[in-house]
């Protein structure tokens, strides 16, 4: 369970353009573990639907089975929201936004969720473009069922067990620029700057917009390479009864576009986030594509906007769907009456 | 022509097969032979047996003709036509005795393809087509078409209705319809030349030698997946999302033809729906659940692999109370099964669909004219129960032509969405809970995503949440939450369609004094009529009962109840429904005894007769159940 | 202290329930509790209930001490011991009038957590940590270990056994050991200060106070899941393919530990075993299928969710006749239902998995020592019968530790691979085919791929075929083919394990002139034989049969039939058992009663006697079912 | 039903180094369509198979449901087959493969079987490097259930019902290329004297290899492009009845590497064929990837030998697994036997 701030708030706090405070972005107390990465991320998306001035029952919440995708429930309270099943949120929020073509619609999974079970799903719904924000708490691990490595975990990297994952990671990122998705970033939990404004801009996006947030788990943390390290705090680890399960702090950072910024996990471990120089072009997807599979080889991480086609298509115009919410028709719209079955009928004769 | 002994006779009542090769438009010209009959004004039901396969193999058409309105199969086939050597051999031996065999002579019969009990005809198909079209493409194609001519005279068809048909078929392209036209009169000249016709079997128009309901009504000819299409389009279904399979396939392709016509919004010529084939089961079930939590009239239509890759997801939606319509059109066996064949072998799968305690709501229609009413009542039910309804078609109904009474729709219909609180509901109501069984019909009051700015907001989850739908893993939670569900299941029984019955057929002196009940539903029920006339017949008098949901109307045991032998008439191996109503009726299983056909082809009349006719000549139903009744 | 009137006595028999806050180390520390009482010699059955979370949710850990040897949940509890102020109120409420509360009272209690009809011991727990502890990790930590060594003092434990059991945990980090021992230590003294210790409730070792079947054998403690990993690795399992789902997860983590241990090739160091953690539950069985049809024995290991997304791959084993192996450990709900929680909620959707008519093999352990055997057994069965196999365990079982006779192994056991061809077999064998029953068991000779250059090869397709392999799509064939796979399932019955009868209990004078019985599996049997106990000392006689095997062996309905009155307890809401015997014995439903826990905790005796009792005072064992049995 | 060479051939027909006449690969008679690609296809791996004189029973077959899948049956009828379900033949693959590492895998699937359905499967397929050869028989459409269009499906391209593809195809090759496939390469099922070097090539690779076979759907041809090239012949096919299955000849081509070649379909519609150069390297993944997405974009399907890591370690490796086949292995080496279980006893005491 985190901390979390008291929901009572001092009576002059700032309002949006809404007359919102941010309190009435909040959730439900989070049940995560304290400093796990995901709670990071609750906090920046409340933070950017209020900075937004989205109202918040305008935004349907979906999300699959996981740690991750238990996050919804710990934000935007005056959301509906949907916990559905393991890997399957895409086809989800993809029915529910045709239902309702009028809500913003974010949908929060994990890489687990996303990259294993969830790959077919995924890679349908990036080439549908459905106008959604989709968020990939990307941990690297299962965290829920206690820490096996899931597929984006780094080539080499150890699981708590000790056993190091002999595949190598998915690329998230890289499969969504593959298959075209119109708005490609990629962040870091910690990195308040980068994320939430990411966050803002992948709402405001028409289409389908990706964000994979590196998101350590802090009880399982094996998200990434440096196996060496890991052994570091080892010993140390193994005195813990399994079932014993540290309080730490998340991890935050701060750094320059155009740096890499090398970040110590939990595990001792390091991973190196490469934010991308300010005259990075985010409108080639060939080249995006490019620089975060060469990043990748360098073992760094590139983060920050990769990719943006602001005008694409979604879904609802690849359907051509009638400008008012499906779910809003009634009688007239939807049932032709007798005179029109009557002729059916004749054609049938 | 080899003349036989005593040839089969029959006005009107007869069985015809067409032996063809598939890929060859066979099934097209067979079609053109069952809507002569059909706009002649006699009964008729073709079937098209079709392989698993694109072009090559072998594919059957049956047509059956009865004056009294018997759409399902008889058994046994009077006049086989045919035209496909792999499978000629065992066409012959399906012929009944005094039967008749139409055949391509071009080349001469294969010295063991005799029969003395049977009739030939020769006609030299591909000969003559040779002779008259220069095209292969022409040939292939009119040959199928010239036997239709040859049976038109051979039956006494009305040659001008087939000339209408062809005309409307081919409207606009005149070359086509002349050469359809020619091809017939080809055929029709050959015969009537070299046999004399017609045959003792043949067609007759007029009031004496029809049934009357059949002749006043003024029926149609359709398949049920276009009648379920017209369903979804008049129950207001919006969302469509579907993956390709064999027999349901055509569901949505009819949703697609019909939305585009009826279904455009006039003003920006937009579309007032949403069709998306899925990249699988799964994802197609996924959007219609995700669409329904929405607010939207979602639906799926899929066949027995599907059904098992959607029972996740069912289980979800029946936990979380979730609408959805998902339109189950039964084949046989899995994948690599026999997907082109017929069979009512998903009961179980449906109605406990998912891991955990579930129960799904099954509706089971008869006729194209139920697919339509059912498809349009399933949206009703599934937003009225707040759960997922599954159709339980097959692909005897589904992909047929079926003669029906027309469609039919009140125009002071409207939809039933259920407890549905819009925003002025949600201020009205006092303390709202998701979960809250406030009229204590299990049915509790939902909201929808966007309603209201600060009241009705709620996470949707399987089962580990209290009334409030707030998160708990609570025992006692959990338990008077899943009570209520099946307090809402108890509630359905009313809302779902009641089982119909006959009255009892009259027998002047009966063989038995035992109470005699068949229970049925789906496709088995025309044979099953059949077959209970045909009993009547010889002095058993069986009452019917043909259920059409599932949970079971308390009618359905009050019928077991009043009768000493209850058979339960179905086309699978398990005999799945009978041990449904076993279940759920708390039925001592001996006492329903299993009539059961499994073999791909839907269940013919005369084979439930005899099975029924076995069980009464063995003394005492009880032979047939492991347990006597007394137990 | 305040003293309450009178307290709970009891020597070795008693239920003491930890409340702790998840991810605090309280499971380690309360496990030490349970293995120390173990160590003693005295029955022990400890359960830990804990969240679908990972830290900070309350959790609980019930331990149950038994001198009779009763492992199942008795009910109730006697001694609370409660830290985590979320769940304090409600845990109070728990105990037993005359029980005994723990607590921390480094803050003093809220005044309304009062009851007078129980004792309070406060123990300082938090400030003794943080006074003789550094770190936040170690006073956090080590305040469960302070908890137990009071527990020592109050319980009567033997010290030094707890001592011991510490420096085997941390063999070789001494810093550690001596931490926790002065921990220990801590807990002791302060108790023994402040009160007068031992309490009424309290262990005692030596043959006057444990029953003497349980001194005599040398019991092992272990859980169900590391039981089922040893039988795969004993029954000879060489690919294991899975994705993670609790409670099913711990099964393969323990046969990935014991292959590393007893499957490396000595000569090599390379593995004799492959374990793949697939995408999804779709892969796992696939693989699971793959390696069966190519000669391995392959398992896969899930939960709920996971047999629902491999039904489709289960319809195409069962038509396929492909030996596969799945462990189902089950839990409540769906996905997002309570994944943390016991039930027995699968038996239909394991029964009947996949559309179409299919039945499968399952299997129903109820100890430690039976998961080892029956899943040695179940790759034996899956061979010989050629379709998978479903071992039913569940949560209960499989992640708690179970006191368990020592697993045994027969050295002389050699693996039956069925009816398999090698090349020397095609040579000797005239016309083969695939799906010839040439013993007349329904079970056929198959042949793995790479075994002749130019025998024995065929395709492996669902259910289009023939005897011989060879596609077809005939009527004629698909029932022959079905039809044998019922002949196979007959006999199944024969090869699975048969269930298990004790002699009947006596009873002096009975209340009832009826015969009585009881049937149940898994989980439910210990709790069963404890209830049967307290109904015969009321004057109730009942006679019980476990089942462990579906399809069930004929004693199954013979039991029924010797009986007025049949109990069918289980852990589910529909009664899924009840439902699947009365369908597959063809018993009237109303014969069999059903007692029913589904809360997700597991069921207890004192719960399955009061529902027995009652139906028993209720006349007439028919008021439970719908229909009178005379119907 | 295919034209079908008779079974009986000239006794001195040619053998290879295994005395085997190229009879001994025959399968069973084709049931597909007449000209379907599908069967050149089948015939380039027969071919393959006796040309490199693979024993034909140490071979196996694995496919899902489809025409394509059903191909299996027509070649190698000395070699064990499974058609399992649709989509999921990657892991009855894997499972294979894992339980015999002696036997050589071909996995023939269809762009529905592996793009729509498949995806998931098959991405982690390519992750996991299985030894074995995997052919997708790409023709853009769902054959078996009368020719829907499948997500390979390019833009634009029109069903034989008539209705235009919305969705941007989905590139396997690129897909394969991105997850780090060892073997990738593309040819066309008529082009017979690249497709037969790359089959063999592709079996002799140890580990996953990868070839992408463009292989028009004869019948409801709707693979490519050109959108006005089909209305042409669109009249003419009105006229047939639904059920009618012109017999046609299968495509065939020639052309040298280097150069583009149009192909003009059964409908009228015109793919363009590019054959990589000799000069092309195959050996920069990330570089392949680029070449094959910029020939996409230029409306070309680069075809031939895209990319080959000839040393990398397949699963059994991963695992490493003992050479010995696990289905070999008997009870001496799976059975601990009694003592080991008595020590296990001991330590749960
Ligand atoms: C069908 C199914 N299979 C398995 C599970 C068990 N399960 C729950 S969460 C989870 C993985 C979660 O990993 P991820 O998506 O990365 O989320 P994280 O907990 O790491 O944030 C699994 C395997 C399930 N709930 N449903
Ligand atoms: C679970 C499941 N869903 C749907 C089907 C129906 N189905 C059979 S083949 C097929 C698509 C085949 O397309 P493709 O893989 O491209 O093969 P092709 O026929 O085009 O060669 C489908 C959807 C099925 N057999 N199983
Ligand atoms: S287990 Fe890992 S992912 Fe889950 S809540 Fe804890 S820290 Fe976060
Ligand atoms: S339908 Fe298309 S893919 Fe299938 S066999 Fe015919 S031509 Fe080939
Ligand atoms: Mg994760
Ligand atoms: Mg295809």
């Amino acid at each position: 369970m985190s901390y979390v701030k008291p929901k009572f708030r001092h009576p002059n706090l700032p309002v949006n353009t809404l007359g919102h405070t941010i309190a009435d972005y909040d959730g439900a107390i989070s049940t995560l573990c304290a400093g796990c990465g995901h709670d990071s991320i609750s906090a920046a998306i409340k933070n950017a639907c209020f900075l937004s001035s989205i109202p918040p029952h305008r935004i349907a919440k979906v999300s699959g089975i996981g740690c991750s995708s238990k996050m919804p429930t710990y934000f935007l309270g005056k959301s509906h929201g949907f916990n559905s099943v393991h890997g399957r949120m895409p086809s989800v929020a993809t029915g529910a936004s045709l239902a309702n073509r009028d809500l913003t619609y974010i949908g929060v999974s994990g890489d687990g969720d996303t990259a294993s079970i969830g790959m077919g799903q995924f890679v349908h719904l990036v080439r549908r473009n459905v106008n959604m924000t989709y968020i990939v708490a990307n941990n690297g691990c299962y965290g829920l069922t206690k820490g096996q490595d899931s597929a984006t975990a780094d080539l080499g990297s150890v699981a708590k067990g000790g056993a190091v994952n002999e595949f190598d990671g998915i690329d998230l990122a890289s499969l969504a620029l593959l298959q075209g998705a119109s708005f490609v970033a990629r962040s870091f939990s910690g990195d308040k700057d980068q994320l939430e404004p990411l966050i803002r801009a992948a709402m405001a996006h028409k289409g389908f917009a990706f964000i994979d947030v590196v998101s350590p788990c802090v009880t399982f943390n094996n998200h990434a390479g440096s196996t060496k390290s890991y052994a570091e705090t080892r010993d140390h680890l193994d005195m813990m009864p399994l079932d014993f399960v540290p309080m730490r702090e998340e991890i935050r950072t701060h750094y320059p576009p155009g740096t890499t910024q090398g970040i110590t996990l939990h595990d001792g471990s390091v991973i190196h986030l490469h934010k991308a120089s300010n005259d990075y072009q985010a409108d080639d997807r060939i080249a995006a594509l490019n620089a975060v599979q060469q990043a990748k080889e360098d073992e760094r991480i590139l983060t920050g906007l990769l990719y943006l086609d602001p005008n694409t298509q979604d879904l609802t115009q690849t359907l051509n769907l009638a400008t008012r919410p499906l779910n809003e028709l009634g009688d007239e719209e939807l049932c032709p009456g007798s005179r029109v079955l009557n002729s059916v009928n004749e054609g049938l004769r | 022509m080899k003349q036989s002994a005593k040839q089969i006779q029959g006005i009107n009542d007869f069985v015809v097969k067409f032996a063809n090769v598939n890929g060859t438009g066979s099934a097209s010209a067979n079609h053109l032979f069952a809507k002569a009959i059909f706009r002649m004004g006699i009964p008729v039901s073709p079937r098209n047996i079709f392989p698993s396969n694109i072009q090559g193999l072998p594919t059957w058409y049956e047509v059956r003709v009865s004056k009294n309105g018997y759409l399902g199969r008889r058994g046994g086939v009077d006049l086989m036509l045919s035209v496909n050597p792999q499978s000629m051999e065992q066409d012959l031996r399906g012929v009944e005795p005094g039967g008749y065999f139409v055949y391509d002579n071009t080349k001469p019969l294969a010295p063991h393809l005799r029969r003395d009990d049977v009739s030939f005809f020769g006609i030299p198909l591909t000969e003559m087509c040779m002779r008259e079209f220069e095209t292969p493409r022409l040939q292939q194609l009119l040959k199928n078409v010239v036997y239709v001519g040859a049976l038109a005279a051979l039956l006494n068809m009305k040659f001008t209705i087939l000339k209408d048909l062809v005309a409307d078929q081919f409207k606009g392209k005149e070359k086509l319809i002349s050469s359809n036209v020619h091809a017939l009169e080809m055929g029709y000249q050959y015969v009537t030349e070299n046999y004399d016709c017609p045959l003792p079997i043949r067609l007759e128009m007029g009031e004496d030698v029809v049934a009357p309901h059949i002749l006043e009504s003024e029926h149609i000819l359709m398949n049920g997946n276009t009648a379920t299409a017209l369903g979804a389009i008049y129950g207001g279904a919006t969302v469509a999302a579907w993956y390709p399979i064999t027999p349901s396939t055509s569901v949505v392709d009819a949703f697609d033809k019909y939305a585009q016509r009826m279904r455009i919004d006039p003003g920006s010529g937009k579309k007032n729906y949403a069709i998306v084939q899925a990249e699988d089961e799964l994802a197609a079930m996924g959007m219609v659940v995700g669409a329904g939590w929405n607010g939207a009239r979602a639906f799926t239509a899929t066949s027995g692999p599907g059904l098992s890759l959607m029972s996740e997801f069912l289980g979800l939606a029946y936990f979380a109370e979730l609408p959805a319509v998902l339109i189950n059109v039964q084949r046989s066996g899995p994948s690599t099964g026999m997907p082109t064949r017929s069979q009512q072998s998903d009961v179980l799968a449906a109605a406990y669909a998912s891991h955990g305690d579930t129960k799904q709501v099954l509706l089971f229609p008869a006729t194209p004219r139920e697919c339509f009413d059912m498809t349009v009542q399933a949206f009703d039910l599934a937003e009225q129960l707040q759960t997922p309804v599954i159709m339980m078609s097959d692909l005897d109904l589904g992909m047929n032509d079926w003669m029906s009474p027309p469609l039919e729709w009140d125009d002071n219909y409207r939809m039933n969405r259920g407890k549905v609180l819009d925003a002025k509901g949600l201020d009205e109501a006092t303390n709202w809970g998701r979960y809250l069984d406030v009229d204590g019909d299990g049915i509790c009051y939902r909201t929808l995503p966007g309603t209201h700015p600060d009241k009705g907001a709620f996470f949707t989850r399987g089962s580990s949440k209290n009334e409030m739908a707030v998160y708990s893993e609570s025992g006692a939670d959990y338990v008077k939450n899943v009570d209520r569900l099946l307090r809402k299941f108890e509630t359905a029984k009313s809302y779902v369609p009641k089982p119909k019955t006959h009255p009892p057929v009259k027998v002047k002196k009966p063989k038995t004094k035992q109470k005699l009940g068949a229970l049925f539903f789906g496709t088995s029920a025309s044979p099953c009529y059949e077959a209970v006339e045909m009993l009547a017949a010889e002095g058993y008098p069986i009452d019917t009962m043909r259920i059409r949901a599932f949970p079971f109307h308390d009618s359905v045991d009050e019928f077991i109840h009043a009768h000493d032998r209850v058979f339960v008439v179905e086309q699978n191996r398990d005999g799945q429904m009978r041990r449904l109503i076993s279940n759920e009726c708390e039925i001592p299983p001996g006492k329903l005894i299993p009539v059961l056909n499994y073999s791909g082809t839907p269940i013919t009349a005369r084979n439930i007769a005899s099975q029924i006719r076995d069980n009464l000549n063995t003394k005492g139903a009880e032979v047939v159940a492991l347990h006597p009744e007394k137990a």
